[in-house]
Protein backbone atom coordinates (compact mmCIF):
# COMPACT_ATOMS: atom_id res chain seq x y z
CA UNK A 1 0.00 0.00 0.00
CA UNK A 2 2.66 2.50 1.03
CA UNK A 3 4.75 1.85 -2.06
CA UNK A 4 1.78 2.68 -4.29
CA UNK A 5 1.13 5.79 -2.26
CA UNK A 6 4.67 7.01 -2.95
CA UNK A 7 4.06 6.80 -6.69
CA UNK A 8 0.60 8.38 -6.38
CA UNK A 9 2.10 11.38 -4.65
CA UNK A 10 5.05 11.54 -7.07
CA UNK A 11 2.67 11.41 -10.05
CA UNK A 12 0.50 14.17 -8.61
CA UNK A 13 3.64 16.21 -7.90
CA UNK A 14 4.83 15.83 -11.49
CA UNK A 15 1.39 16.91 -12.65
CA UNK A 16 1.43 20.01 -10.45
CA UNK A 17 4.95 21.06 -11.52
CA UNK A 18 4.11 20.55 -15.18
CA UNK A 19 0.85 22.51 -14.97
CA UNK A 20 2.60 25.35 -13.17
CA UNK A 21 5.36 25.58 -15.77
CA UNK A 22 2.85 25.28 -18.62
CA UNK A 23 0.98 28.27 -17.21
CA UNK A 24 3.99 30.48 -16.49
CA UNK A 25 6.50 29.74 -19.26
CA UNK A 26 6.68 31.54 -22.57
CA UNK A 27 9.44 29.48 -24.11
CA UNK A 28 8.15 26.92 -26.64
CA UNK A 29 10.67 24.18 -25.91
CA UNK A 30 10.05 24.53 -22.17
CA UNK A 31 6.33 24.19 -22.74
CA UNK A 32 6.74 21.06 -24.84
CA UNK A 33 8.93 19.58 -22.09
CA UNK A 34 6.23 20.49 -19.56
CA UNK A 35 3.66 18.68 -21.70
CA UNK A 36 5.85 15.57 -21.64
CA UNK A 37 6.26 15.77 -17.87
CA UNK A 38 2.48 16.18 -17.54
CA UNK A 39 1.96 13.00 -19.56
CA UNK A 40 4.44 11.11 -17.37
CA UNK A 41 2.62 12.30 -14.25
CA UNK A 42 -0.75 11.17 -15.57
CA UNK A 43 0.69 7.81 -16.59
CA UNK A 44 2.19 7.37 -13.14
CA UNK A 45 -1.12 8.11 -11.38
CA UNK A 46 -2.95 5.74 -13.75
CA UNK A 47 -0.51 2.87 -13.27
CA UNK A 48 -0.25 3.36 -9.52
CA UNK A 49 -4.03 3.21 -9.21
CA UNK A 50 -4.12 0.07 -11.37
CA UNK A 51 -1.47 -1.67 -9.27
CA UNK A 52 -2.74 -4.27 -6.84
CA UNK A 53 -0.23 -4.59 -4.00
CA UNK A 54 -1.85 -7.78 -2.69
CA UNK A 55 -1.13 -9.78 -5.84
CA UNK A 56 1.65 -7.60 -7.24
CA UNK A 57 -0.12 -7.47 -10.61
CA UNK A 58 -0.99 -4.31 -12.51
CA UNK A 59 -4.27 -4.02 -14.37
CA UNK A 60 -3.54 -4.57 -18.08
CA UNK A 61 -6.06 -1.99 -19.32
CA UNK A 62 -4.29 1.10 -17.90
CA UNK A 63 -1.00 -0.48 -19.01
CA UNK A 64 -2.29 -0.60 -22.58
CA UNK A 65 -3.52 3.00 -22.30
CA UNK A 66 -0.19 4.24 -21.02
CA UNK A 67 1.69 2.30 -23.69
CA UNK A 68 -0.49 3.87 -26.38
CA UNK A 69 0.00 7.24 -24.72
CA UNK A 70 3.80 6.99 -24.81
CA UNK A 71 3.90 6.30 -28.53
CA UNK A 72 1.32 8.99 -29.33
CA UNK A 73 3.19 11.45 -27.12
CA UNK A 74 6.52 10.98 -28.89
CA UNK A 75 4.84 11.49 -32.28
CA UNK A 76 3.01 14.60 -31.08
CA UNK A 77 6.21 15.92 -29.49
CA UNK A 78 8.08 15.48 -32.75
CA UNK A 79 5.35 17.30 -34.69
CA UNK A 80 5.27 20.12 -32.12
CA UNK A 81 9.04 20.48 -32.21
CA UNK A 82 8.95 20.67 -36.00
CA UNK A 83 6.31 23.38 -35.67
CA UNK A 84 8.41 25.27 -33.11
CA UNK A 85 11.51 25.09 -35.29
CA UNK A 86 9.51 26.35 -38.25
CA UNK A 87 8.06 29.25 -36.24
CA UNK A 88 11.50 30.19 -34.99
CA UNK A 89 12.89 30.12 -38.52
CA UNK A 90 10.12 32.31 -39.91
CA UNK A 91 10.36 34.90 -37.13
CA UNK A 92 14.09 35.30 -37.68
CA UNK A 93 13.87 35.97 -41.38
CA UNK B 1 21.08 -20.96 0.65
CA UNK B 2 24.73 -20.23 1.34
CA UNK B 3 26.08 -22.23 -1.55
CA UNK B 4 29.26 -21.22 -3.30
CA UNK B 5 27.65 -19.57 -6.39
CA UNK B 6 25.30 -17.45 -4.27
CA UNK B 7 28.10 -16.22 -2.00
CA UNK B 8 30.33 -15.57 -5.00
CA UNK B 9 27.50 -13.83 -6.88
CA UNK B 10 26.62 -11.56 -3.97
CA UNK B 11 30.28 -10.72 -3.44
CA UNK B 12 30.77 -9.85 -7.10
CA UNK B 13 27.63 -7.72 -7.11
CA UNK B 14 28.76 -5.91 -3.96
CA UNK B 15 32.14 -5.21 -5.59
CA UNK B 16 30.41 -3.97 -8.73
CA UNK B 17 28.09 -1.67 -6.81
CA UNK B 18 31.14 -0.41 -4.95
CA UNK B 19 32.75 0.43 -8.29
CA UNK B 20 29.59 2.28 -9.34
CA UNK B 21 29.59 4.28 -6.11
CA UNK B 22 33.27 5.15 -6.52
CA UNK B 23 32.53 6.18 -10.10
CA UNK B 24 29.76 8.47 -8.89
CA UNK B 25 32.04 10.07 -6.30
CA UNK B 26 34.83 10.43 -8.85
CA UNK B 27 32.49 12.01 -11.32
CA UNK B 28 31.67 14.61 -8.73
CA UNK B 29 35.23 15.20 -7.50
CA UNK B 30 37.40 15.10 -10.64
CA UNK B 31 38.44 18.55 -11.81
CA UNK B 32 37.83 18.70 -15.58
CA UNK B 33 35.84 17.13 -18.36
CA UNK B 34 38.59 14.99 -19.84
CA UNK B 35 39.35 13.34 -16.51
CA UNK B 36 35.65 12.86 -15.81
CA UNK B 37 35.38 10.97 -19.09
CA UNK B 38 37.51 8.21 -17.54
CA UNK B 39 34.70 7.55 -15.10
CA UNK B 40 32.28 6.77 -17.92
CA UNK B 41 34.63 4.60 -19.91
CA UNK B 42 36.41 2.65 -17.18
CA UNK B 43 35.00 2.63 -13.66
CA UNK B 44 31.39 2.45 -14.74
CA UNK B 45 32.03 -0.32 -17.27
CA UNK B 46 33.98 -2.32 -14.68
CA UNK B 47 31.18 -1.87 -12.14
CA UNK B 48 28.47 -2.96 -14.55
CA UNK B 49 30.52 -5.98 -15.68
CA UNK B 50 30.98 -7.13 -12.08
CA UNK B 51 27.27 -6.64 -11.35
CA UNK B 52 26.28 -8.61 -14.44
CA UNK B 53 28.79 -11.37 -13.63
CA UNK B 54 27.41 -11.62 -10.11
CA UNK B 55 23.81 -11.72 -11.35
CA UNK B 56 24.79 -14.45 -13.80
CA UNK B 57 26.31 -16.45 -10.90
CA UNK B 58 23.09 -16.05 -8.93
CA UNK B 59 20.70 -17.16 -11.67
CA UNK B 60 22.99 -19.45 -13.62
CA UNK B 61 20.65 -20.22 -16.52
CA UNK B 62 21.84 -19.73 -20.10
CA UNK B 63 18.67 -17.77 -20.91
CA UNK B 64 19.71 -15.06 -18.47
CA UNK B 65 23.47 -15.17 -19.12
CA UNK B 66 23.04 -14.17 -22.77
CA UNK B 67 21.17 -10.88 -22.13
CA UNK B 68 23.51 -10.03 -19.25
CA UNK B 69 26.57 -10.54 -21.44
CA UNK B 70 25.02 -8.49 -24.22
CA UNK B 71 24.24 -5.70 -21.73
CA UNK B 72 27.89 -5.51 -20.69
CA UNK B 73 29.13 -5.61 -24.28
CA UNK B 74 26.72 -2.89 -25.41
CA UNK B 75 27.36 -0.49 -22.55
CA UNK B 76 31.13 -0.97 -22.87
CA UNK B 77 31.01 -0.13 -26.57
CA UNK B 78 28.58 2.76 -26.09
CA UNK B 79 30.62 4.26 -23.28
CA UNK B 80 33.86 4.00 -25.23
CA UNK B 81 32.37 5.43 -28.41
CA UNK B 82 30.56 8.31 -26.75
CA UNK B 83 33.57 9.09 -24.55
CA UNK B 84 35.85 9.19 -27.58
CA UNK B 85 33.48 11.33 -29.62
CA UNK B 86 32.84 13.82 -26.82
CA UNK B 87 36.55 14.10 -26.07
CA UNK B 88 37.26 14.70 -29.75
CA UNK B 89 34.54 17.31 -30.02
CA UNK B 90 35.93 19.39 -27.15
CA UNK B 91 39.62 19.28 -28.09
CA UNK B 92 40.71 22.55 -29.74
CA UNK B 93 41.71 21.11 -33.09
CA UNK B 94 38.36 19.40 -33.32
CA UNK B 95 40.18 16.11 -33.46
CA UNK B 96 40.91 16.36 -37.16
CA UNK B 97 44.15 14.85 -38.40
CA UNK C 1 20.78 -8.10 0.62
CA UNK C 2 20.08 -7.71 -3.09
CA UNK C 3 17.39 -5.14 -2.26
CA UNK C 4 19.97 -3.11 -0.40
CA UNK C 5 22.49 -3.38 -3.24
CA UNK C 6 19.82 -2.26 -5.73
CA UNK C 7 19.18 0.73 -3.48
CA UNK C 8 22.89 1.60 -3.45
CA UNK C 9 23.01 1.28 -7.23
CA UNK C 10 20.05 3.66 -7.47
CA UNK C 11 21.87 6.13 -5.22
CA UNK C 12 24.94 5.87 -7.46
CA UNK C 13 22.67 6.61 -10.42
CA UNK C 14 21.18 9.64 -8.73
CA UNK C 15 24.67 10.88 -7.81
CA UNK C 16 25.12 11.93 -11.44
CA UNK C 17 22.40 14.56 -10.98
CA UNK C 18 24.41 17.34 -9.28
CA UNK C 19 27.02 17.23 -12.03
CA UNK C 20 24.20 17.36 -14.54
CA UNK C 21 22.81 20.50 -12.93
CA UNK C 22 26.02 22.44 -12.28
CA UNK C 23 28.42 20.80 -14.76
CA UNK C 24 30.11 23.75 -16.40
CA UNK C 25 30.04 22.59 -20.01
CA UNK C 26 27.26 21.03 -22.08
CA UNK C 27 29.40 17.93 -22.61
CA UNK C 28 29.54 17.41 -18.83
CA UNK C 29 25.77 17.27 -18.67
CA UNK C 30 25.48 14.77 -21.50
CA UNK C 31 28.17 12.57 -19.94
CA UNK C 32 26.22 12.74 -16.66
CA UNK C 33 23.13 11.49 -18.50
CA UNK C 34 25.20 8.64 -20.00
CA UNK C 35 26.49 7.74 -16.55
CA UNK C 36 22.95 7.68 -15.21
CA UNK C 37 22.05 5.36 -18.08
CA UNK C 38 24.74 2.85 -17.07
CA UNK C 39 23.61 3.10 -13.45
CA UNK C 40 20.03 2.43 -14.51
CA UNK C 41 21.11 -0.72 -16.36
CA UNK C 42 22.89 -1.93 -13.22
CA UNK C 43 19.85 -1.11 -11.06
CA UNK C 44 17.56 -2.98 -13.45
CA UNK C 45 19.82 -6.05 -13.40
CA UNK C 46 19.84 -5.98 -9.59
CA UNK C 47 16.06 -5.52 -9.38
CA UNK C 48 15.67 -8.44 -11.77
CA UNK C 49 17.99 -10.59 -9.63
CA UNK C 50 16.20 -9.53 -6.43
CA UNK C 51 12.70 -10.30 -7.68
CA UNK C 52 13.56 -13.11 -10.09
CA UNK C 53 11.82 -11.58 -13.09
CA UNK C 54 13.63 -12.19 -16.34
CA UNK C 55 11.56 -9.56 -18.19
CA UNK C 56 13.77 -6.93 -16.60
CA UNK C 57 16.75 -8.28 -18.53
CA UNK C 58 15.00 -7.20 -21.71
CA UNK C 59 14.45 -3.70 -20.32
CA UNK C 60 18.13 -3.49 -19.33
CA UNK C 61 19.13 -4.74 -22.76
CA UNK C 62 17.01 -2.09 -24.50
CA UNK C 63 18.62 0.61 -22.36
CA UNK C 64 22.09 -0.75 -23.09
CA UNK C 65 21.43 -0.96 -26.84
CA UNK C 66 20.12 2.58 -27.11
CA UNK C 67 22.37 4.21 -24.48
CA UNK C 68 24.60 5.80 -27.09
CA UNK C 69 21.89 7.37 -29.24
CA UNK C 70 21.55 10.59 -27.27
CA UNK C 71 25.32 10.94 -26.88
CA UNK C 72 25.75 10.42 -30.61
CA UNK C 73 22.99 12.94 -31.28
CA UNK C 74 24.78 15.48 -29.09
CA UNK C 75 28.09 15.07 -30.91
CA UNK C 76 26.57 14.82 -34.38
CA UNK C 77 24.44 17.94 -33.95
CA UNK C 78 27.33 19.87 -32.43
CA UNK C 79 29.82 19.24 -35.19
CA UNK C 80 30.36 22.35 -37.33
CA UNK C 81 28.83 21.10 -40.56
CA UNK C 82 25.78 19.69 -38.78
CA UNK D 1 12.03 -1.66 -0.73
CA UNK D 2 10.21 1.44 0.55
CA UNK D 3 13.54 3.29 0.76
CA UNK D 4 14.13 2.46 -2.91
CA UNK D 5 10.71 3.83 -3.86
CA UNK D 6 11.19 7.00 -1.83
CA UNK D 7 14.63 7.68 -3.32
CA UNK D 8 13.31 6.98 -6.81
CA UNK D 9 10.33 9.31 -6.37
CA UNK D 10 12.58 12.05 -4.98
CA UNK D 11 14.94 11.62 -7.93
CA UNK D 12 12.05 11.77 -10.40
CA UNK D 13 10.69 14.98 -8.89
CA UNK D 14 14.17 16.54 -8.77
CA UNK D 15 14.76 15.69 -12.43
CA UNK D 16 11.39 17.13 -13.41
CA UNK D 17 12.08 20.35 -11.53
CA UNK D 18 15.52 20.79 -13.06
CA UNK D 19 14.23 19.88 -16.53
CA UNK D 20 11.60 22.60 -16.22
CA UNK D 21 13.57 25.35 -14.46
CA UNK D 22 17.19 25.23 -15.68
CA UNK D 23 18.00 28.12 -17.96
CA UNK D 24 20.68 26.16 -19.81
CA UNK D 25 19.05 24.24 -22.69
CA UNK D 26 21.39 21.26 -22.50
CA UNK D 27 20.88 20.95 -18.75
CA UNK D 28 17.14 20.95 -19.24
CA UNK D 29 17.27 18.31 -21.98
CA UNK D 30 19.75 16.12 -20.09
CA UNK D 31 17.58 16.28 -16.97
CA UNK D 32 14.60 15.23 -19.06
CA UNK D 33 16.59 12.29 -20.44
CA UNK D 34 17.48 11.14 -16.91
CA UNK D 35 13.82 11.60 -15.96
CA UNK D 36 12.97 9.07 -18.69
CA UNK D 37 15.47 6.57 -17.23
CA UNK D 38 14.13 6.92 -13.69
CA UNK D 39 10.51 6.74 -14.84
CA UNK D 40 11.25 3.44 -16.59
CA UNK D 41 12.57 2.15 -13.24
CA UNK D 42 9.36 3.26 -11.55
CA UNK D 43 7.27 1.41 -14.16
CA UNK D 44 9.27 -1.69 -13.28
CA UNK D 45 8.46 -1.14 -9.61
CA UNK D 46 4.78 -0.74 -10.52
CA UNK D 47 4.86 -4.18 -12.22
CA UNK D 48 4.38 -2.83 -15.73
CA UNK D 49 7.32 -4.26 -17.73
CA UNK D 50 5.59 -3.65 -21.08
CA UNK D 51 5.38 0.06 -20.36
CA UNK D 52 8.95 0.06 -19.02
CA UNK D 53 10.20 -1.45 -22.29
CA UNK D 54 8.47 1.20 -24.37
CA UNK D 55 9.65 3.99 -22.09
CA UNK D 56 13.20 2.62 -22.21
CA UNK D 57 13.24 2.43 -25.99
CA UNK D 58 11.67 5.83 -26.55
CA UNK D 59 13.09 7.69 -23.56
CA UNK D 60 16.65 6.45 -24.01
CA UNK D 61 16.84 6.89 -27.74
CA UNK D 62 14.32 9.10 -29.40
CA UNK D 63 13.10 11.82 -27.06
CA UNK D 64 16.57 12.90 -26.01
CA UNK D 65 17.74 13.12 -29.62
CA UNK D 66 14.59 15.03 -30.66
CA UNK D 67 14.95 17.57 -27.86
CA UNK D 68 18.67 17.99 -28.52
CA UNK D 69 17.91 18.73 -32.16
CA UNK D 70 15.26 21.27 -31.22
CA UNK D 71 17.51 22.88 -28.58
CA UNK D 72 20.23 23.20 -31.17
CA UNK D 73 17.93 24.77 -33.73
CA UNK D 74 16.00 27.04 -31.37
CA UNK D 75 19.06 28.63 -29.80
CA UNK D 76 19.45 29.77 -26.19
CA UNK D 77 16.55 30.58 -23.90
CA UNK D 78 15.45 34.20 -24.02
CA UNK D 79 14.81 35.97 -20.74
CA UNK D 80 11.07 36.02 -20.22
CA UNK D 81 9.22 39.05 -18.99
CA UNK D 82 6.31 39.19 -16.58
CA UNK D 83 5.88 37.01 -13.51
CA UNK D 84 2.45 38.23 -12.49
CA UNK D 85 0.76 34.90 -13.12
CA UNK D 86 3.30 32.83 -11.20
CA UNK D 87 1.62 32.87 -7.79
CA UNK D 88 -1.99 32.14 -8.84
CA UNK D 89 -0.76 29.49 -11.29
CA UNK D 90 1.32 27.85 -8.56
CA UNK D 91 -1.69 27.85 -6.24
CA UNK D 92 -4.03 26.34 -8.84
CA UNK D 93 -1.48 23.74 -9.93
CA UNK D 94 -0.60 22.63 -6.41
CA UNK D 95 -4.30 22.54 -5.52
CA UNK D 96 -5.03 20.30 -8.50
CA UNK D 97 -2.05 18.07 -7.76
CA UNK D 98 -2.88 17.77 -4.09
CA UNK D 99 -6.54 17.07 -4.81
CA UNK D 100 -5.61 14.38 -7.31
CA UNK D 101 -3.22 12.73 -4.86
CA UNK D 102 -5.89 12.79 -2.15
CA UNK D 103 -8.65 11.41 -4.40
CA UNK D 104 -6.58 8.56 -5.78
CA UNK D 105 -5.07 7.69 -2.43
CA UNK D 106 -8.44 7.60 -0.67
CA UNK D 107 -10.51 5.90 -3.37
CA UNK D 108 -10.20 2.16 -3.85
CA UNK D 109 -10.27 1.47 -7.59
CA UNK D 110 -12.97 -0.93 -8.75
CA UNK D 111 -11.45 -4.21 -9.86
CA UNK D 112 -13.58 -4.69 -12.97
CA UNK D 113 -11.19 -4.89 -15.86
CA UNK D 114 -8.41 -7.11 -14.57
CA UNK D 115 -10.66 -10.15 -13.90
CA UNK D 116 -12.52 -9.57 -17.19
CA UNK D 117 -9.27 -9.53 -19.13
CA UNK D 118 -8.00 -12.58 -17.27
CA UNK D 119 -11.26 -14.44 -17.97
CA UNK D 120 -11.28 -13.77 -21.71
CA UNK D 121 -7.53 -14.16 -22.22
CA UNK D 122 -7.85 -17.70 -23.68
CA UNK D 123 -10.13 -16.39 -26.45
CA UNK D 124 -7.68 -13.69 -27.51
CA UNK D 125 -5.11 -16.05 -28.98
CA UNK D 126 -2.19 -14.55 -27.03
CA UNK D 127 -1.15 -15.00 -23.42
CA UNK D 128 0.27 -11.55 -22.67
CA UNK D 129 -2.72 -9.59 -21.29
CA UNK D 130 -1.36 -6.21 -22.47
CA UNK D 131 -0.98 -7.43 -26.06
CA UNK D 132 -4.46 -8.97 -25.83
CA UNK D 133 -5.93 -5.62 -24.76
CA UNK D 134 -3.99 -3.68 -27.38
CA UNK D 135 -4.62 -5.83 -30.42
CA UNK D 136 -7.76 -7.77 -29.66
CA UNK D 137 -10.11 -6.36 -27.03
CA UNK D 138 -9.45 -2.72 -27.80
CA UNK D 139 -7.87 -2.98 -31.24
CA UNK D 140 -9.90 0.04 -32.34
CA UNK D 141 -7.90 2.28 -30.01
CA UNK D 142 -4.66 0.97 -31.44
CA UNK D 143 -5.91 1.55 -34.98
CA UNK D 144 -6.69 5.17 -34.11
CA UNK D 145 -3.31 5.49 -32.44
CA UNK D 146 -1.57 4.49 -35.65
CA UNK D 147 -3.74 7.10 -37.36
CA UNK D 148 -2.36 9.70 -34.92
CA UNK D 149 1.19 8.64 -35.85
CA UNK D 150 0.35 9.07 -39.52
CA UNK D 151 -1.15 12.51 -38.85
CA UNK D 152 2.03 13.55 -36.98
CA UNK D 153 4.11 12.31 -39.91
CA UNK D 154 1.97 14.30 -42.36
CA UNK D 155 2.15 17.44 -40.20
CA UNK D 156 5.94 17.21 -40.05
CA UNK D 157 6.01 16.64 -43.80
CA UNK D 158 3.76 19.62 -44.52
CA UNK D 159 5.84 21.84 -42.26
CA UNK D 160 8.82 20.81 -44.28
CA UNK D 161 11.07 20.25 -41.30
CA UNK D 162 14.69 20.50 -42.31
CA UNK D 163 16.36 17.25 -43.14
CA UNK D 164 19.27 16.29 -40.97
CA UNK D 165 22.40 16.08 -43.06
CA UNK D 166 24.52 13.37 -41.49
CA UNK D 167 28.23 13.86 -41.04
CA UNK D 168 30.66 11.01 -40.71
CA UNK D 169 31.85 10.79 -37.13
CA UNK D 170 35.04 8.95 -37.95
CA UNK D 171 36.32 5.41 -37.76
CA UNK D 172 35.61 4.94 -34.08
CA UNK D 173 31.90 4.64 -34.81
CA UNK D 174 32.38 1.71 -37.20
CA UNK D 175 32.79 -1.06 -34.57
CA UNK D 176 29.93 0.55 -32.67
CA UNK D 177 27.66 0.43 -35.70
CA UNK D 178 28.75 -3.09 -36.63
CA UNK D 179 27.76 -4.39 -33.21
CA UNK D 180 24.94 -2.17 -32.01
CA UNK D 181 22.84 -1.95 -35.16
CA UNK D 182 22.55 -5.73 -35.76
CA UNK D 183 21.89 -6.32 -32.06
CA UNK D 184 19.10 -3.75 -32.00
CA UNK D 185 17.50 -5.35 -35.07
CA UNK D 186 17.72 -8.79 -33.40
CA UNK D 187 16.35 -7.30 -30.18
CA UNK D 188 13.43 -5.78 -32.06
CA UNK D 189 12.64 -9.14 -33.63
CA UNK D 190 12.88 -10.83 -30.25
CA UNK D 191 10.55 -8.30 -28.61
CA UNK D 192 8.07 -8.58 -31.47
CA UNK D 193 8.01 -12.36 -31.33
CA UNK D 194 7.75 -12.70 -27.57
CA UNK D 195 5.10 -9.97 -27.37
CA UNK D 196 2.34 -12.55 -27.63
CA UNK D 197 3.39 -14.38 -24.48
CA UNK D 198 5.67 -12.06 -22.46
CA UNK D 199 6.35 -8.32 -22.16
CA UNK D 200 7.07 -6.92 -25.59
CA UNK D 201 5.18 -6.17 -28.76
CA UNK D 202 4.94 -3.93 -31.78
CA UNK D 203 5.50 -0.59 -30.05
CA UNK D 204 8.55 -1.66 -28.13
CA UNK D 205 10.04 -3.45 -31.12
CA UNK D 206 9.35 -0.49 -33.39
CA UNK D 207 10.94 1.94 -30.97
CA UNK D 208 14.05 -0.23 -30.56
CA UNK D 209 14.37 -0.60 -34.32
CA UNK D 210 14.00 3.15 -34.73
CA UNK D 211 16.71 3.73 -32.10
CA UNK D 212 19.11 1.41 -33.90
CA UNK D 213 18.44 3.07 -37.25
CA UNK D 214 18.85 6.47 -35.64
CA UNK D 215 22.28 5.49 -34.30
CA UNK D 216 23.28 4.58 -37.87
CA UNK D 217 21.90 7.85 -39.25
CA UNK D 218 23.63 9.93 -36.58
CA UNK D 219 26.93 8.19 -37.15
CA UNK D 220 26.64 9.14 -40.81
CA UNK D 221 26.53 5.51 -41.88
CA UNK D 222 22.99 5.27 -43.25
CA UNK D 223 21.90 6.71 -46.58
CA UNK D 224 19.43 9.58 -46.31
CA UNK D 225 18.82 10.31 -49.97
CA UNK D 226 15.48 11.41 -51.37
CA UNK D 227 14.62 7.88 -52.48
CA UNK D 228 15.31 6.50 -49.01
CA UNK D 229 13.12 9.17 -47.42
CA UNK D 230 10.29 8.38 -49.84
CA UNK D 231 10.62 4.68 -49.15
CA UNK D 232 10.54 5.30 -45.41
CA UNK D 233 7.47 7.49 -45.87
CA UNK D 234 5.69 4.68 -47.69
CA UNK D 235 6.76 2.22 -44.99
CA UNK D 236 5.44 4.61 -42.35
CA UNK D 237 2.07 4.89 -44.06
CA UNK D 238 1.84 1.15 -44.77
CA UNK D 239 1.20 0.26 -41.13
CA UNK D 240 -2.13 2.06 -41.12
CA UNK D 241 -2.97 0.53 -44.51
CA UNK D 242 -2.24 -3.01 -43.32
CA UNK D 243 -4.24 -2.43 -40.15
CA UNK D 244 -7.21 -1.08 -42.13
CA UNK D 245 -7.06 -3.98 -44.59
CA UNK D 246 -6.99 -6.37 -41.64
CA UNK D 247 -10.00 -4.61 -40.13
CA UNK D 248 -11.97 -4.85 -43.38
CA UNK D 249 -10.83 -8.43 -43.96
CA UNK D 250 -11.94 -9.50 -40.50
CA UNK D 251 -15.24 -7.70 -41.10
CA UNK D 252 -15.75 -9.72 -44.28
CA UNK D 253 -14.70 -12.99 -42.66
CA UNK D 254 -16.39 -12.83 -39.27
CA UNK D 255 -18.88 -9.98 -39.56
CA UNK D 256 -17.31 -7.91 -36.79
CA UNK D 257 -14.65 -5.26 -37.23
CA UNK D 258 -11.29 -6.56 -35.98
CA UNK D 259 -12.96 -9.69 -34.62
CA UNK D 260 -10.39 -12.18 -35.79
CA UNK D 261 -11.44 -15.63 -37.09
CA UNK D 262 -11.49 -18.33 -34.43
CA UNK D 263 -8.24 -20.13 -33.69
CA UNK D 264 -6.33 -17.91 -36.13
CA UNK D 265 -6.15 -14.95 -33.75
CA UNK D 266 -2.46 -15.34 -33.06
CA UNK D 267 -1.55 -15.36 -36.75
CA UNK D 268 -3.57 -12.21 -37.36
CA UNK D 269 -2.14 -10.44 -34.33
CA UNK D 270 1.47 -11.31 -35.12
CA UNK D 271 1.03 -10.30 -38.78
CA UNK D 272 -0.48 -6.93 -37.84
CA UNK D 273 2.22 -6.41 -35.23
CA UNK D 274 5.00 -7.13 -37.73
CA UNK D 275 3.62 -4.52 -40.13
CA UNK D 276 3.17 -2.05 -37.27
CA UNK D 277 6.76 -2.56 -36.09
CA UNK D 278 8.22 -1.58 -39.45
CA UNK D 279 5.82 1.32 -39.82
CA UNK D 280 6.44 2.70 -36.33
CA UNK D 281 10.20 2.43 -36.80
CA UNK D 282 10.04 4.26 -40.13
CA UNK D 283 7.70 6.93 -38.73
CA UNK D 284 9.83 7.66 -35.67
CA UNK D 285 13.02 7.80 -37.75
CA UNK D 286 11.45 10.19 -40.27
CA UNK D 287 10.11 12.40 -37.50
CA UNK D 288 13.67 12.80 -36.29
CA UNK D 289 15.52 13.16 -39.57
CA UNK D 290 13.00 15.41 -41.33
CA UNK D 291 12.12 15.48 -44.98
CA UNK D 292 13.22 18.49 -46.90
CA UNK D 293 16.74 19.27 -47.88
CA UNK D 294 17.03 22.98 -47.33
CA UNK D 295 20.11 25.13 -47.17
CA UNK D 296 20.88 25.87 -43.56
CA UNK D 297 22.22 29.36 -43.08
Amino acid sequence: MTSDLVYHVAGAGLLAIALWRLATCRDTLRRITALNVLAIGIAMVLLASGHDPATGVTNPVPQAFVLTGIVVLVAVTAALLALAERLEGSSDE
Amino acid sequence: MTTLPSVLGTGLIAAGVGFLAVAAIGFWRLPDLLSRLHVLTKADTAGLSLVALGAACLTGTPASILPLGLCVLLTAISGATVGHLVARSVTPRGGRS
Amino acid sequence: MLDFLAFVALLATLAALPRLVVGPSAADRIIAAQLAGTGTVATLILLGAATGTSALHDVALVFAALAAVSGLAFVALRSPRR
Amino acid sequence: MIAFDLALAAGILLCAVSALTRRDRTASVAAFMVLGLLVALSWVRLAAPDVALAEAAIGAGLTGALFLRAARRLGPLRPAAGRTLAVPAALVASGLGGGLAWVFASASPPAIYAPLVAASLPESGVSNPVTAVLLNFRAWDTLLEIAVLVVALLVANLLGSRRLVPVSLGEMTLPFARIVAPISILLAGHLLWQGSSAPGGAFQAGAVLAGGLLALVLAGLAPTGTLVVRGALIAGLSGLAVFLIAALGSEALTGSLLGYPNRAEKVWIVAIEAALTLSIAATLCLLFTGFEKRKTS
